[in-house]
């Protein structure tokens, strides 16, 4: 579904992506692991279009769109939830969800969503940035779930969220997986990592040093956080 | 370079060089600009018909320059048309702060020049010099005839308001001292912000005075003038008793108000095109140069220019003081100045002048047909005595 | 050993989101203090509090004798607390030189002498040359700022820091984005000017942290979750499952 | 007293157009438009223009000059005012101000400095009894349809889609684009409609206020002050400080009027002073 | 090339000198004098607006302040005209301190329309004080009295005067190249990290102004001087544009690009108003936005790109945001 080639980036003359590929199927979950600034933030950037200075191919069920505008790529099914979560203050909670226009063949309807996140439905006219840090982590994800996108590409959904709420999450996108729908997610949390996700490629150091999978990411889990710093 | 151009024969360069300094982008562009310049050319065909082969100046020239009502502008053009372009005298020089600038270069340069486009009394008091004139109008000859007659008249009691600025204030002073002069009272004088495009705070005081005003007069100009009266309609002050008197105001201006805004408006008027035959036969033939109707400024630029040849002929020469000295004193009358005087002691001319009313557009029969001269304020009486300060 | 640093009751608010919430803080003297905790726990927001960028919503901040809370970030880096930003932060048109040199001078009241020639800074050159020789960038004395890589750029910020010769030195991430050599020589360099000042500094390079720090302050959502040693605090429960990961408990 | 301050709602309606249109494009576009004056200026050159050339009445000219204008605005943003959208706001401040020079100097080449003459329309041309005074209708409806304007703004911008758009895109116009809505689309329309804004000014202005080429260029000055007390990049404060500004300089006017013209400078230094950011705006981040 | 750069510095400095020296002779004296003048307040805006990051849109307030009081001074106390000059330069500092230390608070564009409406206020104060400043008609006949020695002729004026001139063009050129102007440039490119250094931003903000302001006042003075009189277009907006222009037109931060601006607008402006074409708005206007949208550098600024080091970054600062770090309204 999504497959990128010898994508590279740069900030000014510092480059943070060297020649990276990489390929998610449909309906997987893949993960992007990799320590701070290894550039997976980047990554997803880059695949969003909101980078400038990158070259490489990205290609987005079958198409390339390396050369689309931001909004033309999220019209074609790719859905952002960025690291900060992208909350508007001038918007209300509700506003926040239909502002995205619809842009895959089965998207959520107000009412789904809702269902799903009941704290939205209380909240839903008090402007975005009063939630919390998780609930605008939730309404950030209901917001692209709604627009029907088929590839989500999440920024460290679970930053800074109580364990809970990483659960909850953590059943959210295996449901969403359910649905049919593809996640390319980042993650620090390995192990949280390796509840959720199929597959998982490890970025260091702008480069993808390793592609495995959760077998193998739990049996490794050890060296894996050692190589991470962490 | 640098140096006096003069020496050799009795008319330097063997020409006379005419220059006209005025503004021809800004404000006064319409009232005076580039058809000053035909005037000129006007009065030096006039004087070329006149002596034939007679003339000291054999070859009489025009040139022009825009100084963008800009008062460094003007002082460095003023000084370019001296040096470098030979003039022997400039002409025109709308704007007070152009004209006293101008004024102090004539001075050091020791060449002729004639205000005709502003309006400030410093010229001939405190800033006059041996080798400036004023020509055409001031500020006491427009405020005199209007707040004089306009009380004599009968509206006693005046409500003035001016804009916050030098003119402003010389324009209150002047019309105070003929209103009081002339039996009547001011009930209140209020500064106003300039420029300003709202005059309602004062429009909608002036009936609550106490006593109540019978005239309201505006010492604003221009824009602010344009943007006074049509607010003054606006709130029918003219119903509610109070007329309106005007301290500057123009032929142009009354062409864009129109004239029904301002019907009935009394002012001061240095000249009128349609005022008499003899007028009306040069307004001919200057529409027919420039496709425009003179307005007063026209006019004394024509008049300034002819009366400078004249001058140079009587003195055989285009030397500065040996024409200073013609002019000085000289009594005559041409087409715009009527009964006139150069007053030895400070360079002003006095002439007649008149108070004029605004025609409502029913009686206006012909393009720029606006005016109605209700009096003749003779010469003797138009302008200011000669001030003290004013030292040749 | 006694508190070079003391937050009271510390707190910053965000338009109704608390960023840094009621947070105690001893920093002891002469040592090396960490401070960790998850993306957004705070710590920078903490950083920026105690270095006057931020005016606190409540709560106190002394160093020695004085108050900092409330005072400008010029005065409390001229009483010797300075710091290093997390995200590079740096004078585009100024040599790595020019930098070493314009924090030296920062001290001496040069800087208001509009009326003597740049030449007057060359008596900064040989202590720039050698702080820039302790961060490994001599050989770049004479670049731009801006042409600089990241990694160096990070370099820079610490000597930029260690110019102005401070009791307390705030270090934001002082690793991120370095290769693993660089963070060793980082770590080593810390390590050397740790002599006679207190470090504060915060890392999620663990192993930075196991080396260096003598205590370590975990913060959580605002909060201060955990204190103590590092071998301490990387069996606390409750810091393993906010931060370290259940992974690590099993150590 | 309640007249004077009356009337300094009407004047004051003319700031909050004015700013309002400002305050729009700021919003969206992070370019303070200098030539904003000079559209003003044009929307009554317009309805003059249309008068006296053609003879089309003031009813026309109002709903035709804006969005006339509206159209230049969005010429002068696609060909000029986009190019610089990636660099600094100060970039656009100046090329903004060249085109105001430009403007304005063209109209005075066309129709030189003098004040052109416009009627009031006959049927607003008498006074209508407010209950406590009578007032030159006119003036009226002058702050009628400032009102309306700013009130569709506010629904405009509240309560439709178009509106939402435009307020997420204000603030992280990066995010906006990445969710689907393509930001620049958006952009030119704003910048048209905050010209039309200026553009109804200038008509509405042109029956009570002198018509030349530079009745513009001062009033601008002012409306930045206006806008600087509001709290640029507000623009609700934008609509306020301009009314209040307005009847504030009325009151001044009737009491002390030498001080009316410096008035709004002093507010402005009396406001910098207490919050830097204006009434309404947004504290400047630290570091 | 080490070498060729080495030479180049006195050769063109001494070029510089040569023209300015030669100047009345290949145009008309007065407007020379011009030249000078604004060259001086550009390279004093540019002080501001390339080496601190602030563009002044009211910078006419100090240039107008300083040409009144070189006026009074000259007009009322007979004293030579050097010491007129000093003396506006000096007001225009003092009165730069207040409006500095209000404008210094906000930067960006929020400075630019803060300093143009202060700059507005001073106009009308200019405008209604007229015992002082003569109102609209000005201040008239300032002489030009040097201990005796008469300098009506522009010509000779042009001598006396460039010596102050050419100071403060060295002033300025020390400032820069200062300490504090090592400080300054700190200050643009990253004011919170100068402030973590232990810099007082705002006050060098401020301090930079009142200079600025300082030689901004010394040109306005030899500007009064020059023509004889002071007008209120000294103070009016115009003129705080007009100098901008200049400075971009040469090349923000480039210092000597001001010189290069000035020269050209001045002259443009006086052939305009001899060509005949009185809409000069129209040309400047067109030329400034040209500038702005595809010649970014400025004259000297691209000059300098063109034939230096292309590596080294820009000198303009905002250019600098193009790719990369947000731009901070
Ligand atoms: N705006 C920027 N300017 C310059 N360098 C940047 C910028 N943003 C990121 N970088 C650098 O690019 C590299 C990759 O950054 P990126 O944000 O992609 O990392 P990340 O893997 O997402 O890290 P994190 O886990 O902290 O989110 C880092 O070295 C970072 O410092
Ligand atoms: N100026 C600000 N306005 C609003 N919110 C802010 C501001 N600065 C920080 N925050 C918020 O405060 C919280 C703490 O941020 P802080 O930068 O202190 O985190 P941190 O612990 O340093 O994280 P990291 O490890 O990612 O650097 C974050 O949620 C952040 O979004
Ligand atoms: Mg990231
Ligand atoms: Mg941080």
């Amino acid at each position: 579904m999504l497959r990128i080639d010898r994508l590279s980036a740069w900030y000014g003359e510092a480059r943070a992506l060297r020649e990276v590929s990489l390929e998610v199927g449909e309906g997987e979950i893949v993960t992007l692991v990799g320590r701070n600034g290894a550039g997976k933030t980047t990554l997803l950037r880059c695949v969003m279009g909101l980078h400038a200075q990158a070259e490489g191919t990205v290609e987005f069920l079958g198409a390339d769109v390396s050369r689309l505008a931001p909004h033309r790529r999220a019209r074609r099914g790719l859905g952002y939830v960025p690291d900060d979560r992208g909350i508007y203050a001038n918007l209300s909670v509700e506003e926040n969800l239909l502002l995205p226009p619809v842009a895959g063949p089965k998207p959520w309807s107000l009412d789904q969503v809702y269902e799903t996140f009941p704290r939205l439905r209380e909240r839903r006219r008090s402007p975005g940035t009063r939630l919390s840090g998780g609930e605008q982590q939730m309404l950030s994800l209901a917001r692209v779930l709604r627009t029907g996108a088929r590839l989500l590409l999440c920024d460290e959904p679970t930053e800074g969220l109580s364990p809970l709420i990483v659960q909850q999450i953590g059943g959210i996108l295996r449901d969403v997986k359910d649905q049919g729908v593809t996640v390319l997610l980042i993650e620090q949390n390995v192990h949280f990592a390796a509840t959720v996700a199929d597959r998982h490629y490890l970025l260091a150091e702008g480069r993808i040093a390793e592609s495995m999978d959760n077998a193998e990411v739990r049996a490794r889990e050890h060296e894996l956080l050692g190589y991470l710093g962490i | 370079n640098g140096g006096p151009g003069g020496g050799g024969g009795k008319i330097s360069d063997g020409k006379i060089e005419i220059a006209v300094l005025n503004d021809q982008s800004g404000v006064y562009a319409d009232l005076s600009g580039k058809a000053s310049v035909e005037a000129v050319k006007m009065a030096i065909a006039d004087f070329k018909a006149k002596y034939g082969d007679k003339a000291v100046a054999k070859k009489i020239e025009v040139t022009t320059a825009d100084h963008q009502n800009k008062p460094e502008v003007a002082s460095s053009k003023a000084q370019e048309l001296y040096d470098r372009q030979h003039a022997d005298i400039i002409l025109d020089v709308p704007t007070s702060s152009a004209a006293l600038a101008v004024a102090n270069i004539a001075k050091s340069k020791k060449k002729i020049f004639m205000d005709i486009g502003a309006g400030t009394t410093a010229l001939e008091g405190a800033q006059c010099n041996r080798y400036t004139f004023h020509y055409g109008y001031n500020t006491y000859m427009l405020a005199h005839g209007t707040g004089e007659t306009v009380t004599r008249d009968g509206a006693k009691n005046w409500y003035i308001i001016y804009p916050d600025y030098a003119f402003g204030q010389d324009m209150t002073k002047s019309f105070s001292a003929a209103i009081k002069g002339a039996g009547g009272t001011i009930v209140k004088n209020d500064p106003t912000p300039f420029p300003s495009d709202n005059f309602s705070t004062f429009l909608l005081k002036a009936p609550g005075l106490n006593p109540r005003p019978q005239v309201l007069g505006a010492m604003q100009a221009g824009g602010d003038l344009v943007n006074l009266v049509k607010q003054y309609n606006e709130y029918g002050l003219r119903k509610k008793g109070i007329g309106l008197a005007i301290g500057l105001m123009f032929l142009t201006d009354i062409h864009s108000v129109g004239p029904d805004a301002l019907a009935g408006t009394k002012f001061s008027d240095a000249w009128y095109w349609n005022a008499s035959p003899d007028n009306r036969a040069w307004a001919d033939r200057f529409l027919a140069r420039t496709g425009k109707r003179p307005t007063f400024a026209h006019a004394a630029n024509y008049s300034a220019a002819l009366q400078y040849l004249e001058a140079v002929q009587r003195a055989g020469t285009d030397k500065s003081d040996a024409v200073v000295k013609q002019l000085e004193g000289y009594k005559f009358g041409d087409v715009f100045a009527k009964n006139a005087q150069i007053r030895a002691q400070d360079h002003l001319l006095l002439h007649d002048a008149y108070l004029a009313q605004v025609k409502p557009s029913a009686e206006v029969k012909e393009p720029w047909d606006y005016e109605k001269i209700l009096k003749t304020v003779p010469a003797a009486q138009a302008f200011q005595p000669a001030d003290p300060a004013c030292r040749l | 050993m006694a508190a070079v640093l003391c937050a009271r009751g510390l707190s910053k608010e965000f338009r109704g989101f608390r960023a840094v919430d009621d947070v105690d803080l001893d920093v002891p003297e002469g040592g090396v203090h960490a401070l960790v905790g998850p993306n957004g726990a705070g710590k920078t927001t903490l950083f920026n509090l105690l270095t006057g960028f931020l005016r606190p919503t409540a709560g106190r901040v002394t160093f020695g004798e004085h108050e900092l809370a409330g005072r400008s970030p010029e005065r409390i880096a001229r009483l010797g607390v300075a710091r290093s930003f997390q995200i590079t932060s740096l004078f585009a048109q100024l040599t790595a030189r020019e930098h070493v040199e314009l924090a030296l001078q920062g001290g001496t009241g040069l800087g208001w002498r509009f009326w003597r020639s740049d030449k007057l800074l060359r008596r900064f050159g040989d202590t720039a040359r050698d702080l820039l020789a302790q961060v490994r960038l001599a050989d770049l004395a004479e670049t731009h700022a801006g042409a600089l890589s990241y990694g160096h750029k990070r370099a820079l910020e610490l000597a930029l820091a260690l110019a102005l010769d401070p009791k307390v030195l705030l270090l934001d991430e002082p690793t991120a984005g370095m290769g693993a050599e660089d963070v060793d020589a980082t770590v080593e360099l810390i390590g050397r000017v740790r002599d006679g000042r207190t470090v504060v500094l915060v890392e999620h390079n663990m192993n930075v942290v196991a080396s260096l720090a003598d205590k370590v302050t975990v913060l959580q959502s605002g909060r201060v979750l955990a204190e103590g040693p590092y071998a301490e605090i990387r069996r606390d429960p409750r810091v393993v499952a906010a931060y370290l990961g259940d992974a690590d408990a099993s150590d | 007293m309640l007249q004077q301050a009356f009337d300094g709602l009407v004047s004051g309606a003319f700031y909050a157009l004015l700013a309002l249109g400002l305050a729009v494009i700021f919003g969206m576009l992070g370019v303070v438009n200098f030539a904003h004056g000079a559209f003003y200026m044009l929307g009554a050159f317009g309805a003059y223009v249309l008068l006296d050339h053609w003879g089309v009445s003031f009813w026309i000219a109002l709903p035709v000059v804006p969005v006339a204008l509206g159209l230049v605005g969005v010429v002068v943003e696609r060909l000029l005012v986009r190019r610089l959208a990636a660099l600094d706001p100060l970039y656009n401040f100046l090329l903004t101000f060249g085109i105001a020079l430009v403007l304005q100097d063209l109209v005075k080449r066309e129709y030189g400095v003098q004040s052109q003459p416009y009627p009031r329309p006959s049927a607003l041309s008498g006074s209508v009894n407010l209950g406590l005074f009578s007032y030159p209708s006119y003036r009226v409806f002058v702050l009628g349809v400032a009102v309306v304007a700013c009130l569709v703004v506010w629904y405009v911008l509240s309560r439709t889609r178009a509106g939402m758009i435009v307020r997420a895109a204000t603030e992280r116009p990066e995010l906006t684009r990445a969710l689907g809505i393509d930001v620049g689309r958006w952009v030119t329309p704003v910048f048209g409609a905050g010209v039309a804004l200026a553009g109804l000014a200038g008509v509405l202005a042109a029956p009570m206020r002198a018509v030349n080429p530079l009745m513009g260029s001062d009033l601008i000055i002012a409306v930045f002050a206006v806008v600087v007390i509001g709290g640029l990049g507000s623009i609700f404060g934008s609509v306020v400080s301009g009314f209040a500004v307005g009847v504030l300089t009325a009151v001044t006017n009737f009491y002390v009027p030498s001080l009316s013209q410096t008035l709004v400078f002093i507010l402005m230094v009396v406001v910098l002073l207490w919050r830097p950011a204006g009434l309404f705006g947004r504290e400047e981040g630290v570091a | 090339m080490i070498l060729q750069r080495l030479a180049a510095r006195p050769v063109l400095l001494a070029a510089g000198l040569l023209v300015a020296l030669a100047l009345p002779w290949m145009i008309y004296p007065p407007v020379a004098m011009d030249m000078v003048c604004w060259a001086l307040f550009a390279v004093a805006v540019d002080i501001l607006l390339g080496f601190t990051g602030l563009l002044s849109f009211g910078h006419a307030a100090f240039w107008g302040a300083s040409a009144y009081l070189t006026g009074l001074i000259a007009l009322h106390s007979g004293l030579p005209f050097p010491v007129a000059i000093l003396g506006g330069a000096l007001a225009a500092a003092v009165l730069a301190v207040p409006i500095g230390w209000l404008s210094v608070r906000r930067t960006g564009i929020y400075f630019a329309m803060v300093t143009l409406a202060f700059a507005q206020m001073v106009y009308f104060v200019a405008n209604q004080w007229r015992g002082l400043t003569g109102g609209e008609n000005g201040l008239q006949g300032i002489p030009r009295d040097f201990f005796g020695v008469d300098l009506s002729d522009p010509f000779f004026f042009y001598y006396a005067g460039l010596p102050i001139a050419v100071l403060g063009l060295w002033f300025a050129w020390r400032v820069v190249r200062s300490p504090f102007g090592r400080v300054l440039v700190a200050v643009r490119d990253n004011p919170a990290r100068a402030r973590a250094l232990g810099y007082p931003v705002d006050r060098y903000k401020l301090l930079a102004f009142v200079l600025s302001a300082a030689l901004s006042g010394l040109a306005g003075g030899l500007f009064t001087v020059g023509h004889g009189f002071v007008s209120l277009e000294e103070v009016y907006w115009t003129t705080s544009g007009q100098v901008v222009m200049m400075v971009v037109l040469g090349g923000i931060g480039t210092l000597w690009g001001g010189v290069i601006g000035a020269g050209l607008i001045v002259e443009l402006g006086d052939y305009l108003s001899t060509a005949g074409f009185e809409e000069t708005g129209i040309v400047t206007g067109t030329v400034f936005a040209v500038t702005v949208l595809v010649f970014r550098r400025g004259i000297w600024g691209t000059v300098a790109w063109l034939t230096a080091d292309r590596r080294a970054p820009a000198a303009v600062p905002v250019d600098e945001r193009e790719n990369g770090e947000p731009v901070r309204a």
